[in-house]
Order: structure tokens, then C-alpha cells, then sequence
């Protein structure tokens, strides 16, 4: 991941703009997309804004969700991760990566009966904190979060 | 299985043969059907033209005094005195410039692949090899640590001095060196290689914290 | 068309374990061609499992998934020989369906 | 100057040694993670469809291809690539075993073979599909190159050469970065590809699913952009020189279980 790449992540005049529009209300989530599909929850720059766009008033930090990934990721193009949630009547998890230029990168629907656990793959732009974000049954949230280094790799060119 | 295992190792004697009784006519000889081939091989693409194979003194020399064989002594000083009458120092005698445009080069290791553009200014990409900061964990380890390199050495003129002509000219000061001649081979501008230096020297710079 | 997905479910303790490989670019619109014209995006949006047409997993993708996405979660309920089928759909409209059988 | 050097070095190099043992733990935690679930399978799965389907102006398939061990046979023919083939009279690789297939069993001229050596991004081509499914098939199988024939014997030998040729505005060979042990090149580890032991791990380990691509690897494009990294001209696909070398890193990694493709950064 060069410097060029990681500008490149940056450049997101259009969809900031387009974020905020949203956050002012100008657009309903989900309209005009597949309706299955938050849109707005995937526009969003934060976990504040995220956990509003997806139902919530805010999240609190819980002990019972565990991320498990490396804390240094050879490579931002692919960083694995395994989130675990004991929150009781957890319905779903999504990961988001605070310094990408949209904050959500997946949410899961857990029905009852899936374990909640998922393992997935993401991409980060750069150096970031990462957090595991659970809904419960009830509609509320909770968050962990933890760092993972994104480094440079090989022959750099 | 077994018949393969005797093939194999009777290929590797007669190769080891092959390489003790090699004359150095022969060797000569082979390394000229070898480049023949690679000529046969390469095509230029972009900036990267095929007269980067034709090789000068020192690549030649060092290709030779690999592998197996050691670089002798007398060979070792010729190219380091033929390669120092090759630095150009800077004519306002200043060696540092701005150490952040010293770590962005550093840092970055584009520049004069095939794929690059003509122009385009090269990085130096000194973290492949070098440890250099803290900050920076993906650092390589194909030459020494650079960390503190002024701070150990002190920050003198003299100092400064060698900095610039190591960077310039590497061959100057130790023949056969892995780290390329970014000055003398006109990877990085003169003021590159003073940002460089910078970077190395410059008690403000991360290098020296 | 997109090219099959690479699914696994294995009976792990009294779960299975289903992992999932699928092929696709998962372009973010972020990047440039050498052009400097920008790639448009092009990611998988929606994923479904199901086992026994009940519904054991669903997802939504946004363009920070990483290229040909690997999934992995488990379920309660399958038993060996059963068929677990996944579903995705991207924002193009494209859509892939692959079935696996869980093994023991 | 160089002598008092290292003295200073050791002290630098021993403080970052705590904070780098943890950096390199991360990185092969790292590389554990991504090791459950190689999207090369995908290309596994495609390239044995290919192998099997009738293409190009003879409507054949690659199925009676001899890839070193007798027509059709696949499973365990990487191990022994590259060869010397009597009916091209050439010594071959496996990607230049499969231009000639294409061409004598399928009717293609050779430039229609050669066109599309490597895929990219929203481009996928038969070549590395082909590679990733024939590579596969030798997993778990011990490196086996004969290098008997004297024209395997002189590719060897032009190969070794080529090793330590050093060229280019950077004065780069492949030994710069693969002629000595346990070095680094930022984090990742540099095979010293002049030893049985380290070439046996890198070699066994190419084609690779590059997650910094998206792309699964094949041995032709490891040298391909090894030579555009050393600032050379291109190597051509399937070249006499890339079939070389290849014959010299395949033959020191002899004996050494393959195990690829592999996932890599």
C-alpha cells in the first residue's frame, strides 16, 4: 500500500457531501437501493453516526465482545478478523474501521440458533482502530474496538 | 522413487564437476552465452530501455566476485578509488536539507522501473534495507540499522560529508555493496540526497530521537 | 458471468461450520486506472445462507470487504448430508447461488 | 569507516530486538489467519474446467498435454518442471509447456498462447487458472527436477549466472536481496535462494495468492516482476532466459515438499 493508494482512500469529497445530506435528512435511508441494503449506515464517517443510521441511540463499551486479528497486518488489501459476541441476545455484529473513508465495512443478521461469531476479511486504507459493533435482540448496542498497524510491505515499488 | 533419487544426485555430481574443472575460459565463455540470452529475453518496456544490461566496471566486477568466490583486495580498492573520483559534492557545500522530504523518500520505492514514468521523481526506499525510526516497523534488515545515526556519531561537518557521499556513491566506501549509487546513478537529485541526509543527520529528525 | 463460490461445511462439535470463498472484485470506486479516471464500484451487497430453507445467516457488504471475500460462521441444527446454500447479489444486480453438502 | 560500524550497530540492533520479536509474531499471526481459506482455490476450480474443455481452432482440450510424466498425467508433473522435451527440443517450464500444448493440441499459433500470460484486475485469463489447478495437483509431492539432459545441464548453468548478474541503474541481481540468510526486505523474509534449505521453502511455495493483488501468482510472474523490481527491461513470458533461471531455483529446491499455491501478501 503505497502513499498514492492511501490519497486515493482519502479522496472522498462527493460521498462526504452525500453523508452529510443524509445526516440532515434530506435522503430516507434505503430508498432509492435495494432495500435490503443500508445505504446510509454504509455512508456513514463514524460509530456515533453509524449506530444512528442502523436504529440506535448510541452504543456502550462492553468486556463480552472479543475481535481476534493480528496487530499488524502485512498487508491492508486483506486483514482477517474473528468476531466473537456473549452479549445475550446478540441479533448482530458489524465491523467497522474507524479511519476508512466510510466507517462500516460488514454487518451480519444473526438468527437464532448462528453461533455469534463470524470471520471475515477486510480492507483497511491505513493504520486504524477497528471496532466489533453488536446489536441485541432489544435494539441496543454495544462496541469493542481494538488497533491493528497496517505496514508496508516488500520491495515498496 | 529410488531411481529418481539416484538420477538426482548423480546431475548434482556432475554439475559440481562440471563447476571444479570449469577453466576460466569456459566461465568467460558462459558468461557471454548467458548474456546473449538474457538480450534474447528482455524487451524494453517504457523507461527501461536493453542497455541496462550492458554492464559498467563495478556491476561486471561484482558479478563476477559472487557466489562462491570473494572479491579480492586489490579489486575491492580499485573500484572504491575509481568509484569516489565519481562523487560530485555540492558546489554550496551545504549536506542537509529538509529531513521530512528525507523520510518521504525514504519511504517511498518507486522511480525508474518499467512501469514508471520518465521523470517522475524516484524515492530511495532506505526502510527495504535500513532500520531508521521508531515510528516505522516495516523496516528490512539487508543492511545495517541507521537508528540514531547522527546521535552516535556526532554531528559534524565531516560526517555530514561521508553521508552524502555514501548515499551519492556507495562503491566508493565499500566495494561490491548491496545499496545502490543513487547519486552517481541519477536515482535521486542532489537535493534528495541532502533531504536524505537530513533525515540521518538533522538533530530534530526522528532518526536522532 | 461470475464464477462459483467455494463452499465448505463441516460438522464442528454439535455445529457446523460453513466457509465460504467467492470470486469477485470488490471494487471500492475509490480507486483510479492508470488514466486517472476512477473504477467505478462494484461490490457484493447482500449475502444469504440458508440450511433447510431457513434462513442461518445474512449479510450486508459495503466495499471495504476484501477482494474474492472469504465468510466464515456456524450454525446449530444441520446434520451430515444436509445442504447449505449461499446466495450474493451486488450492486450491479449480478447474482450467484451455490449449494454445499455438509460433511461429517 | 566500515570496520567500526557494526560495534555501534549491535547496541541499536539488540534494543529493537524486544519490540521487533513481537512486530515479526504479529506478521505470522497474520499470515496463520489468512492460511484457513486461499481464494486460490477459486482459480484451482476454474483452471481444471479449462484443462478440460475443447478450445481453439482444433476444438481439443489440454487433457492429453505431457507435462513431463507422459500425456494427461498431472498429478506430481510440477515436481519435475522444467524438462527437456524431445518433441519441442527445448528444456520447458510448466507455462511454456502449456503454450506448446496449446499450440500442437489445440491449433493456436503461439502468439494467441502467449497473449494473456497474467490476469488483473476485472481480467481474467486461462494461464494462471491453468497454473493454479496443474500446481495444485503436486501438493504434498517432493521437488523432483532431473537436470540430466545437457541442455537441462547448460539451463542450469546460464540460470546460476544470471543470479548474480548484477545490472541496471540500481546495480541490483537477484542475489542483492537473495544471496545471503535471514535478511529482511522491509518485513518480509528473504529466502537465500543459493541454499537447498531456504530454496526449497521458497520455491515449494510459488504460485501464490497475492492478497496485495487479488491475484493468484504463478512462478513466470514471481521472475517477471522480481526483474521489473531490479529495474531491468521486461523478461518475456516464457523466454529462454525466465526458463533458466527457473531451472536453477527449481533444481536447488530438489527434495523439498511442494506446497502451493500458497497465500501471500
Amino acid at each position: 500500500m503505497n502513499v498514492g493508494r492511501r490519497k486515493a482512500l482519502q479522496g472522498t469529497g462527493g460521498a462526504a457531501v452525500l453523508g452529510l445530506a443524509m445526516a440532515a435528512g434530506l435522503f430516507r435511508p434505503g430508498t432509492a437501493w435495494a432495500a435490503d441494503w443500508n445505504k446510509a449506515a454504509f455512508d456513514t464517517k463514524s460509530l456515533n453516526d453509524a449506530v444512528k443510521a442502523m436504529g440506535g441511540a448510541g452504543a456502550a463499551e462492553s468486556k463480552d465482545i472479543t475481535i481476534t486479528s493480528p496487530d499488524i497486518a502485512e498487508n491492508g488489501a486483506v486483514v482477517p478478523f474473528t468476531i466473537a459476541s456473549k452479549v445475550p441476545n446478540t441479533a448482530a455484529i458489524a465491523i467497522l474501521v474507524e479511519k476508512n473513508p466510510n466507517i462500516l465495512a460488514a454487518n451480519f443478521d444473526i438468527p437464532q440458533g448462528t453461533e455469534p461469531w463470524v470471520n471475515t476479511r477486510v480492507k483497511m486504507g491505513q493504520t486504524s482502530n477497528v471496532i466489533a459493533l453488536v446489536k441485541t435482540a432489544d435494539g441496543k448496542f454495544h462496541y469493542a474496538s481494538k488497533e491493528v498497524k497496517v505496514t508496508l510491505g516488500g520491495c515498496g515499488g | 522413487m529410488k531411481n529418481t533419487k539416484i538420477i538426482v544426485l548423480a546431475a548434482a555430481v556432475a554439475v559440481a564437476a562440471g563447476c571444479a574443472s570449469m577453466t576460466q575460459r569456459d566461465d568467460a565463455a558462459l558468461n557471454a552465452k548467458a548474456l546473449e540470452l538474457m538480450k534474447a529475453s528482455f524487451r524494453e518496456q517504457g523507461i527501461a530501455k536493453l542497455d541496462r544490461l550492458i554492464q559498467d566496471d563495478v556491476q561486471r566486477l561484482c558479478s563476477e566476485y559472487s557466489g562462491d568466490k570473494t572479491l579480492p583486495k586489490d579489486v575491492a580498492e580499485r573500484i572504491e578509488k575509481a568509484e569516489q573520483a565519481t562523487i560530485k559534492y555540492p558546489a554550496d557545500g551545504k549536506y542537509l536539507g529538509d529531513w521530512k522530504n528525507g523520510e518521504r523518500i525514504a519511504q517511498t520505492g518507486v522511480g525508474m522501473q518499467f512501469s514508471d514514468t520518465a521523470g517522475a521523481a524516484a524515492g530511495g526506499n532506505c526502510y527495504a534495507c535500513h532500520e531508521l525510526t521508531k515510528q516505522e516497523l516495516a523496516f528490512g534488515t539487508i543492511g545495517p540499522s541507521l537508528y540514531n545515526f547522527g546521535k552516535i556519531r556526532g554531528y559534524t561537518p565531516d560526517m555530514q560529508k561521508y553521508a552524502f557521499g555514501k548515499v551519492y556513491n556507495s562503491e566508493a566506501y565499500s566495494a561490491c555493496s548491496n545499496m545502490p549509487r543513487f547519486g552517481h546513478n541519477k536515482i535521486l537529485t542532489e537535493q534528495q540526497i541532502k533531504d536524505v541526509v537530513a533525515l540521518l543527520m538533522d538533530p530534530d529528525s526522528p532518526v536522532n530521537k | 458471468m461470475a464464477d462459483p463460490m467455494k463452499i465448505r461445511a463441516n460438522m464442528v462439535g454439535d455445529k457446523v461450520e460453513v466457509k465460504v470463498l467467492m470470486s469477485h472484485e470488490m471494487e471500492t470506486g475509490q480507486r483510479k486506472d492508470a488514466k486517472g479516471a476512477t473504477i467505478p464500484a462494484w461490490f457484493i451487497q447482500n449475502v444469504t445462507a440458508t440450511h433447510n430453507g431457513k434462513t442461518v445467516l445474512s449479510a450486508e457488504w459495503g466495499p471495504a470487504v476484501a477482494k474474492n471475500p472469504f465468510l466464515s460462521f456456524r450454525f446449530a441444527g444441520g446434520k451430515p448430508g444436509d445442504k447449505v446454500a449461499i446466495t450474493w447479489t451486488d450492486n450491479k444486480g449480478d447474482k450467484r447461488t451455490d449449494e454445499a453438502t455438509i460433511a461429517a | 569507516m566500515r570496520r567500526i560500524v557494526p560495534a555501534i550497530f549491535m547496541a541499536a540492533a539488540a534494543a529493537a530486538f524486544a519490540q521487533q520479536s513481537n512486530t515479526v509474531q504479529e506478521i505470522e499471526k497474520y499470515r496463520a489467519a489468512l492460511g484457513d481459506g486461499n481464494p486460490a482455490e477459486l482459480w484451482e476450480a476454474r483452471g481444471e474446467a479449462i484443462w478440460k474443455e475443447k478450445r481453439g481452432p482444433k476444438n481439443a482440450s489440454l487433457e492429453q498435454c505431457d507435462l513431463g510424466l507422459g500425456a494427461g498425467v498431472v498429478k506430481g508433473a510440477y515436481t519435475v518442471l522444467p524438462k527437456y522435451f524431445k518433441d519441442s527440443d527445448k528444456v520447458e517450464d510448466l507455462e511454456s509447456r502449456l503454450v506448446t500444448c496449446m499450440v500442437t493440441l489445440q491449433g493456436f499459433t503461439p502468439e494467441q498462447a502467449k497473449k494473456d500470460p497474467f490476469g488483473g484486475p476485472g481480467k481474467k485469463v486461462a494461464m494462471d487458472a491453468l497454473v493454479a489447478y496443474i500446481t495444485a495437483e503436486s501438493r504434498g509431492m517432493k521437488m523432483s527436477v532431473a537436470a540430466t539432459h545437457p541442455k537441462e545441464i547448460e539451463a542450469y548453468e546460464l540460470g546460476r549466472k544470471m543470479f548474480f548478474f548484477r545490472g541496471g541503474p540500481h546495480d541490483f541481481a537477484c542475489a542483492t536481496c537473495h544471496g545471503v540468510d535471514n535478511q529482511r526486505i522491509r518485513l518480509q523474509d528473504l529466502p537465500n535462494l543459493t541454499k537447498q534449505e531456504d530454496a526449497r521453502k521458497a520455491y515449494t511455495s510459488w504460485p501464490a495468492y497475492r492478497v496485495s493483488q487479488g491475484e493468484v501468482r504463478s512462478f513466470q510472474w514471481r521472475l517477471y516482476d522480481c526483474f521489473r523490481q531490479q529495474r531491468f527491461p521486461e523478461l518475456e513470458f516464457v523466454s529462454p532466459a525466465s526458463i533458466a533461471l527457473t531451472m536453477y531455483l527449481a533444481k536447488n529446491s530438489n527434495g523439498g515438499t511442494f506446497n502451493a499455491p500458497s497465500i501471500k501478501r
